[in-house]
């Protein structure tokens, strides 16, 4: 006990200053930005989140020993309603730290590659106010120490989607695509609010650790547990780009590059991830919800590589990359597997902050052009970015020992364990994703070069800004793996052992922890690595040996190739079965309820009182006779009745 | 005292108003307001949250009728106080660049309008609220009337007669607590003692709600709203919308909750229901109006609708958050509004549509605006998010299926909001050449900046404004389960 | 028996001098009726034995209003059948409401009044009616006074031609 | 002294005389449009009343009704002096004391 | 009844100043042998006196509801000043007629006696007949006295045989010993029932209660407006004094009889009243409407007929007599300025005249009754009254009227407010007109804010 005092004490500071840079750093962004020159304001921003990297790997390094265990910082009280407390409270645990270093440390090259990327762009104070604000939020999310505080980090991230996603916001384009990246998150993250009502109604708390160590009272499959964690997942959905609500992935392209690397590819997207991972011990307790989960995770990861196999924006490409990436994760929290799911979501966030950082310096060199119809041989031109991305691109194919091999084996073999058609499917999925990364690679830096003549004349690798961090992300999808190198192939898997404290109390993980035997588990590495490799030789064979092009807009083929190359239509089905009706509803309330009904129902008394006037004061027509009747029939009637009764 | 000079201040600073010609009376509203403020500030400060009801003042006004000037301030009311006292100067400085036709008699109604309402809030006895509750329609009215747009007359008798409908019956009820008291008084205190049996209790729930409902309003009986926001003159929809409609909320607290809970039990299940109907109504309708100041108001109908279910709910969560949100829901409808205003002062009209472009030439306006924007939407650490997660909270522990139902509110309101902005501040613009934009001159930064620090102020920070309600709404809710 | 039938006698000729006040087309036979009408009515005070107030009925009613009316009648040129003709209708409605009204009122009074009469005591004289009038009744005698006054001072304020210039 | 003649019948017959009388008087002024006949009809209300009152008294021995019938022929009087100057003062102004030409003011 | 002496002697004095050609002047005599009456009434205030064999009865209910109507003619006599100031030749006779309708209602407040009620009934309402059609060159004041003259006549018979029938059911005219006859039980109750009937139904025409209301529009507008004033604040005070001691006094054993019929006719004069007003053009008119919709308010207080309804309807007089004072001050100006009194002519005027509006915002906003003008306290004490006596659903009712009544009233602040608008005439009103405006605003307001006196005078 003493020791946990101990720590808290000793971390509370620096708890505290991690998230607090990088808001201090937004904050003198977004009030002083134009008074600093471009340098400044990027140099400050971007040491913000760096120091905060450094100060959350004093964290990291504490936390391997023994000794350490998860610990709570207060800062202030911040709601307090009857039973409803709830403090502004940070909870660092191992799985904190690790998302910390991921967020702080991805943060912070993404933050220097945009020093480069950024600029020209007038709006480059702004940019890196938003950054920061974004870094702020996310650590929020992974350090808050109850629900709500995930939650403000979760909408906050949201916002600064919505902010980067329209930062050009010259662009009606590009608006739509923030305003629909917030909209989507939303239905999530009631989701998200309704769960949290219910876990606070059951659990009489919000914090994690009172939640957690209340929920071994329930049954397995409790219906209310069923129902809170369906509605985290909800939450999770919208976050993480999971089917149904995935459209507004692909359309937050529309953000600059460093965005969609750092956001929604690195770290917000995988806010569900960790938010399932956190609340392991409650999903646990669901397995209904975890079927769920696997189905929506594999459905999302197949549905995200096959939409990937025909897209032609670069970004696009990666985008649905992600998309599907993402639906691996979720099939291993679907299985149960946390730490893999996590160990996916490290992984990703190296090579995908890679390719997308790639993917930047690529569009940086080709003067804003990101259709890979348009690139091509683009390898001797710049060849730092080339060799990276060639690395990232092997790395989230899975072939060893790159990273990606590692974490998504750990989540096939898991899926195996399961259902070998599981497995089967997620193979499929990953055989897509090797070839379509692999189509992108080809056509954009191999064959020749097949954008304008000023395009060419203009092709140059980016400044070393740029350049840097795609070096560290690329060694960094190297060796990132071996973090969590697997027994059968001789390695400890240290990050299992690192986030263990974290399921030590999820009591149904321990049981059902999965033990394939280890030569089945060689086996289907193997299978899993061939069948990428066959991909990827096809892939060259199609798009280099034989250069097939993608055809032009006007010259799309038919039949499931077009269905495909249109995202299944899910934006237009969508725009017909939601916004469609939503905004004919609108109409039809105001211009018939509310005009006719409700008002027109006011109106009428109005005009009902109005027209008796009208016709009341019609009896006073001035006769004098007809006066004479009507006091005459009044006393009549009056005596009759009081007669009568 | 302090209490009653809150009131006093505001009336005496409107005659000195009208004795100021032009300009000279704005800076008189402006300085009585603000020592009003300074006086809300001193009287905060002096509050104990858990000391039940303080600075009261009773003194003996119509003995015949059993009528007391009694007003005092406990933890219900304070918020409210606070925010009528923030309104003011807000309301009285967003117009100080504008050229008013008679400033010195729009300020001073401005000023009586604001000690109207602080009367309503700080009101213990029922006749002397009801006094207030009605004085209050005067000065609007006069803004409406002599200030508003050009449909103003039937708009303004329609706000006006509808209101008074309302208030009637609320009368009606009043007097039959007055009878049920065997006439002892409308004193609050002896209100909340009496003992009444479930009929009366249903009887006077219904003529009492009735009033507050209309003014709130509750679906259905909101129509009044959108076109009186639409035509009052801005400040007249800043006050109408910032702390008017707040008198209908807090008077469920204070004359509904502990004097009829019995028939609070009965009849929440519906109010609740139609608060609900009214968020998702008026939400839904908001997305596709094209006039701003009616998206407003249509949007500012279904927060309401949203306090308004939380009040019923019977939980701290929802009472706290009715009022908190009361609070904020204020300073957060005086922003949208101006801004709205803002945008017809420069560009002459308010439609959602051929704007865009603002944002290019006026990035101090657009920032003020989306910061205010969120805090409607509701973002977590800007204010309207501790309001909106209590109410929802408070209606979860009622039923979650109708939490669900009103969390629409939170996909809705971003719907519309970030719609609207989108298209009025974003983008390029699509007008003629002759585009300009101004962008905020001294004051309208002034008034826009402190709107906005307290949305991110009240946001980041609520416990204290939490911690001044809560003992009273704790008390409130033993008295109600009593 | 005798007295029965002079009350008898006296009361139809009242109903008929009545009907014919309301049913004459000429107001000038209207206002003799009426004053046919009056003199019965004024019978019937005097076996009544409200010998005093016959007296004073004949000369107010038929002495005074009467001849007020015969002198508007004469002065505005009335005397002639100028009033157009009426639609059966109204006549009939009328007749129905008088008629109605009447029943009402019979209807209502229920049961019959068995009011015996005192002995005689020589009310109806000047003198009893004098002593009541000026003692008991003072105030509302003197009070009369402002009627008249306002009665006459009004008849002048309305029927005196304007002063020309 | 003098015999009370009319003590031999019932007092109800002079209520109902009085009642046909009154009756009458209303049909006339729901009937006519002639204001002086109007008038005249009043004047046969009042005299009803008048019947009632003094028949009453007669039957009773109470004085008060036959001094009430005064002030009726008092009010009479008066009513009738105002009622024809204000006849003068209109057929001054429209040549006819027609009550139907007097509906200018309506509605 | 020293004050009711006064009145007469000062009437006559005022014809006789007539005479001596003072013309307006004879206001000043008017006003002050008023202010000596209402020193008179105050120096009586307390006693509780049956004058001349029990006839009139001067109590505090006597005393101030007499007092009232002094306070109120001789804030209208001096409008007279400016209203008068073209026609000074008859105008004496007028303020003179004024004073003896001031003794007839008197009368009808102080009656012991039935006789003095029927008396008082007409002396208030001959001369007032007169004064309706005192603009003898004018068809519509012609045709208003005409009218009036003959519904009155006429109602008059129906009173005058209640008065007869009750007599014959009683065996007498005095209050008290009809009390007593009642309570003992009459012989025939069918007599007394119609009785009591025909005499509720010529009340009922003298305070304009629907379906006795007809004259009331017709006349009021008719009527010069003074005149009109005078009538609609007088005539329903009296008349409502009169059938509370009445109804309240004697007939209140007797209740189930009139009970049913005058809720009835409370809802309809309410409603009717109000919902004929919408329709108006006119703001005479108007006020007609709503004059015959304030007498469905006081008659809550004849419904209720606890120990509170004299006071209520006492303090209701009271702020209705003072607004409408206003109103029909501020109507006769807004004829001397546009020339004529429809609502479109009143467009815009409250810019011209700032001060004219706010006194007629003041004033409408009472009669619509609105805190914190003294109509509200009114209003809200009668709603009181009766709801202490269970009339739930009539004060319903007159809710619902209310509101619509509002309407009318606020339509015509908000047509005086809007921006545009004809100019307006060139026209002086003397002190005494505008100090009469400027009392009666200030006493709508100080009697809204500061109504314990008052209220509690009748307890």
């Amino acid at each position: 006990m003493k020791d946990i005092v101990d720590q808290s004490a000793q971390f509370a500071l620096s708890t505290i200053l991690i998230p607090l840079l990088p808001l201090l750093g937004f904050t003198i962004n977004a009030f002083f930005g134009k008074h600093l020159s471009k340098t400044l304001s990027g140099a400050l921003a971007t040491l913000s989140v760096a120091v905060s990297f450094i100060l959350s790997l004093t964290i990291f390094f504490a936390a391997q020993n023994d000794g350490f265990s998860a610990f709570s910082v207060e800062v202030f009280e911040w709601i307090t309603a009857g039973a409803l407390r709830i403090p502004m409270e940070f909870y660092i645990d191992q799985l904190t730290v690790m998302f910390m270093l991921i967020i702080t440390g991805v943060g912070s090259l993404i933050h220097l590659y945009s020093m480069g990327y950024m600029h020209d762009d007038e709006g480059h104070n702004r940019f890196f106010a938003y950054l920061n604000l974004f870094v702020f939020f996310m650590l929020l999310l992974v350090m808050g120490a109850n629900y709500l505080i995930t939650f403000i980090g979760w909408e906050g991230v949201g916002l600064c989607s919505y902010l980067l996603i329209g930062f050009w916001y010259k662009n009606q384009e590009y608006n739509n695509a923030a305003k629909k990246a917030f909209i989507m998150n939303r239905i999530g993250d009631l989701g998200f609010l309704l769960g949290m009502f219910l876990i606070f109604q059951n659990f009489g708390s919000l914090t994690f650790t009172e939640v957690f160590s209340k929920a071994g009272n329930y049954d397995l499959n409790d219906g209310m547990i069923v129902a809170i964690t369906l509605l985290l997942f909800v939450g999770a959905t919208g976050k993480s780009a999971q089917l149904p609500l995935f459209t507004w992935l692909p359309d937050a392209m529309a953000g600059p590059t460093p965005v969609s690397a750092l956001i929604h590819a690195a770290t917000m997207v995988t806010a569900g991830i960790y938010l399932v991972v956190r609340s392991n011990i409650l999903f646990s307790l669901a397995p209904d919800t975890q079927h769920v989960i696997l189905i929506v995770g594999l459905a999302t990861a197949i549905f995200g590589a096959i939409i990937g196999l025909r897209q032609n924006d670069i970004k696009k490409v990666l985008a649905y990359s992600t998309v599907s990436q993402l639906g691996y994760m979720f099939i291993a929290l679907g299985l149960g597997a946390y730490s893999a799911a996590f160990f996916h979501v490290m992984t990703h966030a190296f090579f995908k902050a890679l390719l997308f950082l790639g993917a930047g310096s690529v569009i940086h060199a080709m003067s804003g052009e990101q259709d890979i119809r348009r690139m091509g041989g683009l390898w001797k031109y710049i060849k730092v970015t080339g060799i990276t991305f060639i690395i990232g691109t092997i790395a989230i194919s899975g072939i060893p020992p790159l990273a990606g091999f590692f974490s998504k084996d750990e989540i096939l073999a898991n899926a195996f364990a399961h259902s070998p058609l599981i497995w089967g499917l997620a193979v499929g999925g990953s055989m897509l994703t090797a070839f379509y990364m692999f189509r992108l690679f080809f056509l954009t830096f191999c064959g020749e070069f097949r954008g304008t003549e000023e395009q060419k004349h203009h092709l140059h690798e980016s400044p070393a800004t740029i350049t840097i961090p795609l070096i560290v992300l690329a060694v960094l999808s190297i060796i990132g793996g071996f973090a969590g190198v697997p027994e059968v192939l001789g390695g400890s898997h240290w990050l299992n052992r690192f986030l263990a404290p974290v399921f030590a109390d999820n009591e149904i993980l321990s049981h059902s922890a999965h033990h394939l035997d280890h030569n089945l588990e060689i086996m289907l590495m193997c299978i899993s690595v061939a069948a990428a490799v066959i991909m990827i030789t096809i892939a060259y064979v199609v798009y280099v040996s034989k250069s097939v092009r993608p055809a032009d807009d006007q010259h799309q083929p038919g039949g499931f190739a077009k269905l495909i190359a249109n995202k299944f239509y899910v934006d237009e089905l969508y725009n017909a079965i939601i916004v469609k009706p939503v905004m004919f509803l609108s109409n039809a309330l105001y211009n018939f309820v509310e005009v006719y009904i409700i008002d027109g129902f006011v109106n009428l008394l109005g005009k009902g009182a109005v027209g008796g006037s009208r016709v009341l004061r019609l009896a006073q027509s001035g006769n004098i006779g007809f006066y004479f009747f009507a006091i005459t029939i009044s006393i009549l009637v009056i005596i009759l009745i009081n007669t009568l009764s | 005292m302090l209490t009653s000079s809150l009131i006093l201040i505001p009336l005496i600073g409107a005659a000195l108003g009208l004795l100021a010609k032009g300009n000279n009376s704005k800076i008189v509203a402006l300085l009585v307001a603000l020592v009003n403020l300074v006086l809300t500030g001193i009287l905060i400060s002096q509050f104990n949250p858990a000391g039940g009801v303080q600075f009261e003042q009773n003194c003996s006004w119509i003995p015949s009728l059993g009528v007391n000037y009694h007003v005092g301030i406990d933890g219900i009311s304070i918020l409210m106080v606070l925010l009528a006292n923030i309104a003011g100067p807000l309301i009285i400085l967003s117009q100080f660049n504008r050229d008013i036709e008679r400033a010195h008699i729009y300020n001073a109604l401005i000023l009586f309008m604001q000690a109207a309402m602080i009367g309503v809030f700080v009101s213990l006895d029922g006749f002397l609220y009801y006094i207030f509750w009605e004085l209050a329609l005067i000065p609007i009215f006069f803004l409406m009337l002599g200030w508003g747009g050009p449909n103003r007359q039937a708009v303004t008798l329609k706000f006006f007669l509808y209101t008074l409908a309302g208030s009637l019956f609320m009368l009606v009820g009043f007097v039959l607590l007055y009878v049920n008291s065997g006439g002892a008084g409308f004193d609050h205190s002896v209100l909340v003692g009496l003992q009444l049996d479930e009929t009366t209790q249903r009887i006077i729930f219904g003529l009492l709600f009735i009033a507050f409902a209309i003014k709130m309003p509750i679906f259905p009986f909101h129509s009044w709203q959108p076109g009186a926001y639409t035509e009052a003159p801005t400040q007249g929809t800043m006050l109408l919308s910032g702390v008017m409609l707040k008198m209908g909320i807090y008077s469920v607290f204070r004359w509904i909750l502990p004097i009829v809970p019995d028939a609070v039990s009965y009849f929440s299940t519906l109010i609740i229901v139609l608060s609900v109907i009214g968020i998702i109504y008026g939400s839904w309708i908001a997305i596709r109006q094209k006039d701003l100041k009616t998206l407003f108001a249509f949007a500012s109908f279904a927060h309401v609708g949203l306090i308004a279910a939380g009040l019923f709910t019977n939980n701290a969560q929802g009472l706290q958050g009715a009022l908190i949100q009361s609070l904020v829901h204020g300073i957060n409808a005086i922003g949208l509004f101006y801004c709205a205003d803002i945008i017809q002062n420069r560009l002459g009209d308010r439609l959602v549509d051929g704007k865009g472009g603002i944002r290019l030439i006026a990035p101090a306006f657009a920032t003020l605006f989306i910061i205010v924007l969120f805090g409607t939407v509701a973002l977590p650490l800007t204010n309207g998010f501790v309001g909106e997660f209590l109410l929802l909270a408070g209606i979860a522990d009622y039923s979650i299926v109708l939490s669900g139902v009103a969390g629409l509110t939170v996909i809705l309101c971003a719907v519309y909001m970030l719609r609207s902005y989108q298209y009025v501040m974003l983008g390029e613009n699509s007008r003629s050449v002759s585009f300009t934009f101004p962008d905020l001159v001294l004051s309208e930064k002034i008034t826009l900046i402190i709107i906005a620090a307290l949305v991110i102020f009240i946001g980041v920070y609520p416990d204290p404004i939490l911690k001044l309600t809560e003992p009273a709404v704790l008390q409130l809710l033993e008295q109600i389960n009593a | 028996m005798s007295n029965t039938l002079i009350f008898a006698l006296l009361s139809t000729l009242s109903i008929f001098s009545a009907l014919m006040v309301i049913f004459s087309r000429n107001a000038m036979y209207s206002v003799l009726y009426l004053v046919i009408c009056f003199f019965t009515i004024a019978g019937h005070y005097v076996i009544l034995n409200a010998h005093f107030l016959a007296i004073v009925h004949i000369i107010v009613y038929a002495g005074a209003i009467m001849v007020l009316f015969l002198y508007t009648i004469m002065m505005l040129n009335l005397n002639r059948e100028s009033e157009p003709h009426k639609p059966m209708l109204l006549k009939l409605a009328s007749v129905v409401t008088g008629g109605g009204l009447f029943l009402v009122l019979i209807s209502s009074l229920k049961t019959a009044n068995q009011i015996s009469p005192v002995a005689d005591n020589g009310m109806g004289t000047v003198q009893s009616v004098g002593k009541v009038l000026f003692t008991d009744y003072v105030f509302p005698f003197e009070i009369t006074s402002v009627l008249f006054i306002s009665a006459m001072v009004g008849a002048v304020v309305l029927a005196k031609k304007d002063v020309v210039q | 002294m003098n015999e009370f003649v009319g003590g031999q019948v019932p007092f109800d017959w002079y209520l109902y005389l009085s009642l046909v009388l009154f009756a009458i008087g209303v049909a006339g002024v729901l009937m006519r449009r002639n204001a002086i006949v109007m008038f005249m009809s009043v004047e046969l209300m009042l005299n009803s009343v008048n019947l009632i009152l003094v028949s009453y008294s007669s039957y009773t021995g109470k004085l008060s009704g036959m001094v009430f019938v005064f002030f009726v022929m008092v009010v009479a009087a008066a009513e009738v002096a105002v009622g024809l100057a204000l006849l003068v003062s209109i057929y001054r102004n429209i040549r006819s004391v027609d009550i139907e030409e007097l509906k200018n003011l309506k509605w | 009844m020293n004050a009711l002496i006064l009145i007469s002697l000062l009437g006559i004095s005022v014809l006789f100043a007539g005479i001596f050609n003072l013309k307006n002047k004879s206001i000043y005599l008017a006003v002050l042998g008023l202010i000596g009456a209402l020193g008179l009434n105050c120096m009586a205030w307390g006693t509780d006196t049956l004058y001349y064999n029990d006839m009139v009865h001067f109590d505090n209910f006597a005393l101030a509801f007499s007092s009232l109507m002094i306070v109120t003619t001789g804030l209208i006599l001096l409008l007279g000043f400016h209203f008068y100031r073209n026609n000074e030749d008859s105008s004496a006779d007028l303020f003179a007629l004024m004073l003896f309708a001031l003794v007839g209602g008197i009368c009808l407040v102080s009656y012991n006696h039935l006789a003095v009620l029927f008396i008082g009934i007409e002396i208030l309402s001959i001369p007032l007949y007169i004064l309706a059609g005192s603009n003898r060159n004018k068809l519509a004041s012609n045709e208003a006295g005409m009218k009036y003259f003959l519904m009155g006549a006429f109602t008059s018979g129906f009173l005058l045989m209640g008065i007869a029938l009750v007599f014959v059911a009683t065996g007498t005219f005095h209050l008290n010993e009809i009390t007593q006859a009642i309570s003992a039980g009459v012989e025939n109750e069918g007599i007394l029932m119609v009785g009591i009937l025909l005499i509720l139904s010529g009340f009922l025409f003298k305070v304009a209660a629907v379906p006795f209301h007809f004259w009331a529009p017709d006349v009021y507008e008719g009527s010069p407006t003074l005149v009109t004033g005078f009538m609609a604040t007088i005539v329903k005070t009296a008349a409502f004094a009169g059938l509370y001691r009445l109804f309240q006094g004697s007939f209140a054993s007797f209740e189930g009889v009139w009970y049913d019929a005058l809720w009835v006719i409370t809802a309809l004069t309410l409603l009717a009243g109000n919902i004929t007003a919408l329709y108006q053009t006119g703001i005479k008119r108007l006020l007609a409407y709503s004059s015959i919709s304030h007498a469905g308010y006081m008659m809550l207080a004849i419904l209720a007929l606890n120990t509170e309804a004299a006071g209520a309807i006492f303090f209701y007089s009271i702020a209705y007599s003072i607004s409408t004072i206003a109103a029909f001050a501020i109507l006769i100006a807004i004829v001397d300025l546009k020339g004529t009194d429809t609502l479109d002519s009143i467009r815009g005027l409250a810019r011209r005249k700032p001060l004219l509006g706010f006194a007629l915002a003041v004033t409408f906003l009472s009669l619509a009754g609105i805190p914190p003008m003294a109509g509200f306290i009114a209003k809200y004490f009668l709603f009181k009254t009766a709801i202490e006596m269970n009339l739930i659903w009539i004060v319903i009712v007159a809710v619902i009227s209310s509101i619509i009544g509002a309407y009318y009233y606020l339509r015509v602040i908000a047509m005086m407010y809007q921006k545009e608008g004809d100019d307006v005439n060139e026209m002086t009103f003397g002190t005494a007109f505008l100090s009469v405006i400027a009392i009666a605003v200030a006493g709508t307001l100080v009697v809204g804010l500061f109504p314990e006196q008052l209220l509690s005078i009748l307890k």
